[in-house]
């Protein structure tokens, strides 16, 4: 799909990753924060995943009844790497947001600001 | 000719050694005295041991490690840098039994003995180096190595002190380091070892550029106008770190790398057409004038000393940019001649201030009558600066104005004779007071600033031996140097080799 | 073809890695074993850095195929001049571990001795993948390890204020990683490889797109934050001054070179492109100069010393970048040398910084007045750091001084040079502040007035890594002759 | 078809995505965030990618919602404005 | 914030945009995604490996050190949160604060209806097999280790859910934990070990049809450490997070 010549498909990726960074950057609250870099992580995977689509392929399994073309292996292995890095940095974001919640009594970066 | 030989970088290294030990030994008084005093008899001999060589032609260089292709780091003992080593080494050895004589019983004494042994090796260092990354390497550690100095009494007004000396002197270094980076650049070498490095067309705003930066870098040290601020305001430190380094091993640095500078990194006959020298030459006429006209103003012993050692310093500047022989050759000699003359006041104005706690030229009234040797050898040192002939200042005026001559620069001449008077005029009445005015009469008031310091002996004759022999010993140098100025095998004939070989001038003399 | 280099190449990365999944188990009855152990895998990594460099020395660059797979079809890691030079930040390890030993005790519950130290060679093992590695999605990976360990291990200690610090850190450095499996992503589907030089040719078969300079610029970007370069530094102050003192040397000296050897492998990509790189160097430039500047005024304002050594952190990744930036031969040696070299310098620091707040309780200058009278050698070893890092001979800090400054007049850049020379003399006033405080006024605290030295497995450390400060400044010759062939060659790469 | 139901996908994604960044109560949001992970699941499966689907269902739908959940929980249930 | 957020959204979307316009239309057989190294692991993948997911042969065997190193990040991740002081002192809450969720765990738990109860009890040992399953056949159909983990995990988790921490904790005894979680980078050290021993190479796996059932064994070795690690570092992870304030 394109329109005025660029490709729909990453452009999608594109405005995913744009409400994640604008979720990132403008929210007070750190756990839409972590919310929104979960966002941008999905899109960036969307984009890689896309980018190893083929026309008509169906996924790179080889067993009786398949047949080429596939698509390519690799882009989904980064992905399944990316997807346990991506669940590993969240859990570390989280339990961060615990501590400080426990010690500051707030998650909002406004009222963070303020306090000493 | 140029040999290889370990000695160039013994020196330093012996006395950095010792340094060491004198860190490492801690209180033990004795074993400071002696590394101290080992490090200061050892340094001198391996100076003095390469002396004939020197006389001889001969130039001894080591390697110590190769930095990049064309840059190491290398120590060279030609004729100008031994001259300066014997200055400094034999005024170590005079200034350390000052010094211990001067410090009994202070605080801290592990700290200062150490840093002024590491001050003195890097002098030597500065001395011998044989390219300027060498210099600027000891050139900064002895910025560094000065600073406990300086504050070493740790009140607010030397921690003070000590900023401004470092803000000065770490500039000054800044502009240093630029300076030596854009002559490799231009010239693709750093070394000393040649009477200029640029080729003849590299382009005149570059080496205005290097000019101005390594001039700034070396003449911030060189205590030039105007940049003089950190000097008398040094001297809060003891008063024998005033000596050794803000009379000799600091400011002479600054002055010895402004020489190095025009001779050895642009060479006589390139600056001679590029035409970079006559400004400094009038900015070093301007201090020599203008430093001694703010000497007078001076109440304080010790600033009128540094206003003074302001205003000598220029001499050696002068004399170098003249770019002809007779002004290299006293710009050379003033090196030692206003280096034994204004250790010898410090050490007459520290023995003073020791004894009867007078800091000020006011109180000086009949000083003459209870420290007789001292106030004589203050005498000495006074005329040598005013410059009548016999003492070494003479020496200097002589050939400086006879250097003038040879430039056609006339008015330097002026500029000379007027700065006697001047200098007359900010010694004499010291002089006066003491020979020939009755002391007053003990009040309160009069030990202020080092109080009870040296108030204990009131009725000792003079001061202690060990302050009293190198004040001494130092003013007879004075003497020595004035009479024996044409005697071969003397520092003059030294001189003479420096100017010949290390700046690539005429002989000075027949 | 192996070689013994190519054989053990993969287990300078593995051997800490899996070090690290050992320490809790060893730690299980005992919490004081995690530290021996972590100490002798440092040691073992570090004996087999020192053999690999050997292997250099002698045979010139090599690489190991993983898995046997002949790159571009597998993982390759390479071990060049520039992977070499990196080789002694491991080393440093060897010196903060042994310092952490006694730090933790009442630091940190015996309980997490462990985790803190499988963090630290996690760290250990990332740092040393993501420089080894030739891989463009390895490079993601290991610098995830290096970055994950990093926010943990500053939060380990504190409570709520580490854990906003970490937080930060982690918020602006998932985001620096995202770019870079972005640009992964984007340099993948113009090429079709992940192989570093595979690409890198690739990029220059092809003509330049827009897609190259897309990727190349958020590599460039992710970088620049990891690398805290100085707009971009805002994760930095923080977590550096409040993480433990042997994690801040961790994290000042070593982990912030993630950046720096990422924008290398940058510049390494774009070689040949003929993406022109005359707009990337020019913001290194300024860049580089600000940080320099800035990180130097920051700096003079703080009172906390590990919060100023963290300023200084900022001032001195500007020379790198800027060396980086001004891409003229001496600039590039001076910056490659000073990765090591402020490594170097900015532990030795941190730890006797450490020390000092380990033995007295507290961590600004106006309470520190006169600790030199009871730590002396603590203190030595801190004032040797403070004239290394603001670039004053002879120590290790002036050799790159030195070098950039010249890169800079080579690459008729004079005005960077004067940047470089005067902004990190700013600093100084900074440092004389707290000379004066430590050596030369009185203790205001009774706690300072009656603290003692260190214990040994502390202050060796902190003494031997002041004393190489000394030794690389005299000796700056070695580390300048073994980076300057990789320098040559990357220029030559860059058809410069 | 094929198109068509890409083009319905994408825009289910953004507008879950949107949601997510709008929803003021953080269950909401986590949830959405869930659903969001879902959709994407099968924009992946349809683009050949079984695996990616199935280790996003598990663990970014799955764990990583769990997770947020948990800590939200411990903390605050909805955002301060 | 919201104008600045807005104002750099803008920037970054424009500037991605442009670039993004000048990659290789995605889809194309031709492209280079296709044709490079994709190519080859499609066309000898499956002969070189054994394994006939070219997903999972690609992470174990052509890129194993990349799964090395994932496995990594996530035992990272557990020793981080491991690391972090437990958030112990509660302060009272803070202004305008309208609900805390309701707390779970057995010394304060919500009490579940028995339905729920019920259904998880029943669900377990079928979510246990089928992550079986789908570990088992990773290599033929799609699944695999990291699936595997996070299903197994996830079971822990909705019996630590129902059942109380206490519970779940005893799922995994205290004595193997340390083992368990370590479990995914010591295997992968072993493996690439054995490897190294046999083909010279780190990671390598035999290549000739004589070791294909050695090839295929370290393969699911390598599947089952991943999932069985995973698995006890996600459930840690999850009681880490849990853990009573």
């Amino acid at each position: 799909m394109t329109l005025f010549g660029l490709d729909l498909d990453y452009v999608a990726c594109v405005v995913l990753f744009c409400v994640g960074l604008y979720m990132l950057v403008a929210k007070s609250n750190l756990i839409k924060k972590v919310l929104g870099l979960n966002v941008m992580e999905t899109s960036v995977f969307a984009f890689i995943v896309t980018s190893g689509m083929i026309d008509g392929g169906q996924e790179p399994i080889v067993v009786a009844g398949s047949a080429p073309p596939y698509t390519s292996p690799i882009p989904h292995a980064m992905v399944l790497t990316g997807i346990v890095v991506a669940v590993s940095v969240t859990a570390v974001a989280l339990a961060l947001i615990a501590q400080i919640h426990a010690h500051y009594g707030t998650i909002e970066v406004d009222e963070l600001k303020e306090l000493p | 000719m140029d040999v290889v030989d370990p000695r160039p970088v013994l020196a330093p290294l012996l006395s950095f050694a010792c340094a060491a030990l004198v860190f490492a030994v801690g209180e033990s008084v004795f074993w400071r005295r002696f590394w101290t005093f080992l490090a200061a008899g050892a340094k001198l001999l391996v100076v003095l041991s390469m002396l004939p060589g020197t006389l001889a032609g001969t130039v001894y260089v080591s390697h110590v490690v190769t930095f990049t292709p064309g840059v190491s780091i290398a120590l060279r003992a030609d004729a100008y840098g031994m001259f300066f080593a014997l200055v400094s080494s034999t005024l170590w050895v005079l200034t350390t039994v000052y010094a211990i004589g001067y410090m009994r019983g202070d605080k801290d004494r592990v700290r200062f003995f150490g840093f002024f042994a590491l001050c003195v090796s890097t002098t030597v260092g500065i001395a011998f180096a044989e390219n300027l990354l060498t210099f600027f390497l000891f050139y900064e550690t002895l910025t560094i190595c000065t600073y406990p100095l300086v504050v070493h009494a740790e009140t607010p007004q030397a921690l003070r002190a000590g900023r401004i000396y470092l803000t000065y002197t770490l500039l000054g270094g800044g502009f240093a380091l630029i300076g030596s980076v854009m002559t490799l650049d231009l010239a693709g070498t750093l070394t000393l070892s040649q009477h200029g490095v640029f080729a003849a067309d590299t382009p005149t705003l570059a080496l205005a550029a290097v000019f101005v930066a390594l001039v700034l870098g070396f003449g911030v040290k060189a205590a030039i106008m105007p940049l003089h601020g950190w000097l008398p305001i040094a001297m809060v430190a003891p008063t024998p770190v005033s000596a050794l380094l803000h009379a000799v091993a600091v400011v002479k640095v600054g002055a010895f790398g402004v020489t190095r500078v025009i001779y050895n990194v642009f060479g006589a006959e390139q600056l001679q057409t590029l035409g970079f020298a006559p400004p400094l030459a009038l900015l070093a006429g301007f201090t020599i004038l203008a430093g001694s006209v703010l000497a007078i103003r001076q109440d304080h012993l010790k600033r009128r000393l540094a206003y003074s050692t302001i205003s000598q310093l220029s001499y050696i500047l002068l004399g170098a940019a003249l770019l002809t022989p007779l002004g290299a050759l006293a710009a050379i000699m003033h090196v030692a001649n206003q280096a034994f003359a204004k250790i010898t006041m410090f050490f007459v104005v520290g023995a003073i201030a020791k004894e009867t706690g007078k800091t000020h030229v006011s109180e000086l009234a009949g000083i003459a009558t209870r420290m007789p040797w001292s106030m004589a050898a203050f005498t000495v040192a006074a005329l040598s600066f005013v410059g009548l002939p016999l003492f070494a200042g003479f020496t200097t005026k002589w050939y400086l104005a006879l250097g003038a001559l040879q430039a056609d620069a006339w008015w330097f001449v002026v500029v000379m004779l007027a700065s006697s008077f001047l200098n007359a005029a900010y010694w004499f009445p010291i002089l006066h007071l003491a020979y020939f005015r009755a002391p007053e009469a003990p009040t309160d008031g009069a030990n202020d600033a080092r109080g009870g310091a040296g108030a204990g002996h009131p009725h000792r004759w003079e001061t202690s031996k060990t302050l009293l022999v190198p004040i001494v010993i130092c003013a007879a140098y004075v003497v020595l140097l004035g009479v024996t100025a044409e005697v071969p095998g003397m520092p003059t004939s030294v001189a003479v080799v420096a100017v010949e070989r290390s700046f690539g001038l005429e002989a000075p003399l027949p | 073809m192996t070689t013994l280099g190519s054989t053990l190449l993969p287990w300078l990365v593995a051997l800490p890695l899996v070090g690290a999944a050992l320490v809790p188990i060893v730690a299980r009855h005992d919490a004081r074993r995690a530290g021996g152990l972590t100490f002798a895998v440092a040691l073992a990594t570090t004996a087999l850095a020192s053999i690999l460099v050997a292997q250099l020395a002698s045979q010139g660059p090599f690489s190991a195929d993983l898995g046997g797979w002949t790159a571009p079809y597998g993982i390759e890691l390479r071990f060049d001049r520039f992977a070499a030079w990196t080789m002694p930040l491991a080393a440093l390890f060897a010196f903060v571990i042994p310092f952490s030993w006694r730090y933790l005790d009442g630091t940190l519950p015996r309980e997490r001795w462990a985790p803190f130290y499988a963090l630290l060679l996690l760290n250990l093992g990332g740092l040393l993948g993501f420089s080894v590695t030739g891989d463009l999605f390895n490079l993601f990976v290991t610098m995830e390890v290096v970055s994950l360990s990093s926010y943990a291990l500053v939060a380990v200690a504190g409570r709520g204020v580490a854990a906003w610090a970490a937080l930060k850190y982690l918020l602006l450095g998932a985001v620096s990683s995202l770019l870079v499996l972005f640009a992964v992503g984007l340099l993948f589907a113009l090429t079709g490889s992940l192989n570093l030089a595979d690409v890198s040719a690739r990029l220059a078969a092809a003509e330049p797109s827009g897609a190259a300079l897309l990727a190349l610029a958020s590599l460039a970007v992710a970088f620049l934050v990891k690398a805290a370069v100085f707009p971009l530094h805002v994760w930095l102050p923080d977590a550096h001054a409040i993480a433990p003192s042997p994690v801040s040397a961790v994290l000042s000296g070593l982990v912030v070179k993630v950046g720096i050897v990422g924008l290398l492998r940058v510049l390494q990509l774009a070689a040949g492109t003929g993406i022109a790189l005359e707009p990337l160097n020019a913001v290194l430039m300024v860049l580089g100069a600000t940080a320099i500047v800035m990180g130097a005024f920051l700096a003079i304002f703080q009172d906390d010393i590990k919060l100023m050594l963290a300023y200084s952190t900022i001032s001195n990744i500007g020379y790198i970048v800027l060396g980086i930036g001004l891409a003229s031969p001496f600039a590039l040696i001076g910056a490659f040398v000073h990765v090591f070299n402020h490594a170097l310098i900015k532990v030795t620091l941190f730890l006797a910084a450490g020390a000092i707040i380990h033995q007295t309780g507290y961590r600004t200058l106006s309470d520190l007045h006169g600790v030199a009278r009871r730590m002396p050698q603590t203190a030595a070893a801190m004032a040797i750091g403070a004239v290394s890092i603001v670039g004053l001979p002879p120590t290790a800090g002036f050799v790159c001084k030195w070098y950039i400054a010249l890169g800079a007049f080579e690459a008729d850049q004079g005005g960077y040079g004067f940047a470089l020379v005067f902004g990190a003399l700013f600093i100084f006033v900074y440092y004389v502040r707290m000379l004066d405080a430590f050596f030369f006024r009185a203790p205001v605290r009774p706690e300072v007035a009656a603290a003692v030295e260190a214990p040994w497995s502390m202050r060796a450390p902190v003494l031997v890594l002041a004393a190489a400060c000394l030794v690389l400044g005299v000796l700056g010759g070695i580390p300048i002759g073994f980076v300057e062939p990789a320098v040559v060659d990357l220029l030559a790469a860059l058809g410069r | 078809m094929s198109a068509v139901f890409d083009a319905v996908m994408l825009l289910l994604l953004i507008a879950t995505a949107v949601t997510v960044a709008r929803a003021r109560d953080l269950v909401a949001a986590v949830v959405t965030f869930g659903l969001y992970s879902l959709v994407l699941c099968l924009v992946w499966q349809h683009r050949g990618a079984p695996d990616v689907a199935i280790t996003e269902a598990a663990v970014g739908a799955g764990v990583t919602s769990v997770l947020f959940l948990l800590t939200i929980a411990k903390t605050a249930r909805s955002e301060r404005r | 914030m919201k104008t600045f957020a807005l104002v750099l959204v803008l920037v970054v979307a424009a500037t991605m945009v442009i670039g993004i316009a000048g990659l290789p239309p995605h889809g194309d057989p031709d492209g280079p995604i296709h044709t490079h190294v994709g190519a080859r692991y499609l066309e000898r993948g499956v002969a070189e490996t054994g394994v006939r997911n070219l997903v999972t042969a690609v992470l174990l065997v052509y890129r194993g050190f990349d799964t090395f190193l994932e496995v990594v990040v996530i035992f990272t991740a557990l020793v981080a949160v491991l690391a972090l002081p437990s958030a112990t002192r509660r302060p009272p809450p803070a202004r305008g604060e309208s609900t805390a969720a309701p707390r779970r765990g057995s010394d304060d738990a919500v009490p579940v209806s028995p339905v729920v109860f019920f259904v998880v009890r029943l669900l377990a040992p079928f979510i246990a097999v089928f992550a079986l399953a789908s570990l088992y056949r990773g290599h033929v159909t799609p699944g695999g280790g990291f699936q595997s983990a996070a299903i197994i995990g996830a079971m822990m988790i909705a019996l630590g859910l129902v059942f109380g921490r206490e519970h779940a904790a005893r799922l995994v005894p205290h004595g193997a934990k340390a083992w368990l979680q370590a479990l995914g980078p010591l295997a992968f050290a072993i493996i690439a070990f054995v490897g190294w021993r046999l083909t010279g190479a780190f990671l390598g796996f035999p290549a000739d049809e004589a070791a294909h059932a050695l090839r295929e064994a370290m393969v699911v070795v390598l599947e089952v450490a991943i999932a069985v690690g995973g698995a006890v570092i996600l459930a840690q992870l999850f009681m880490a997070l849990d853990a009573p304030s």
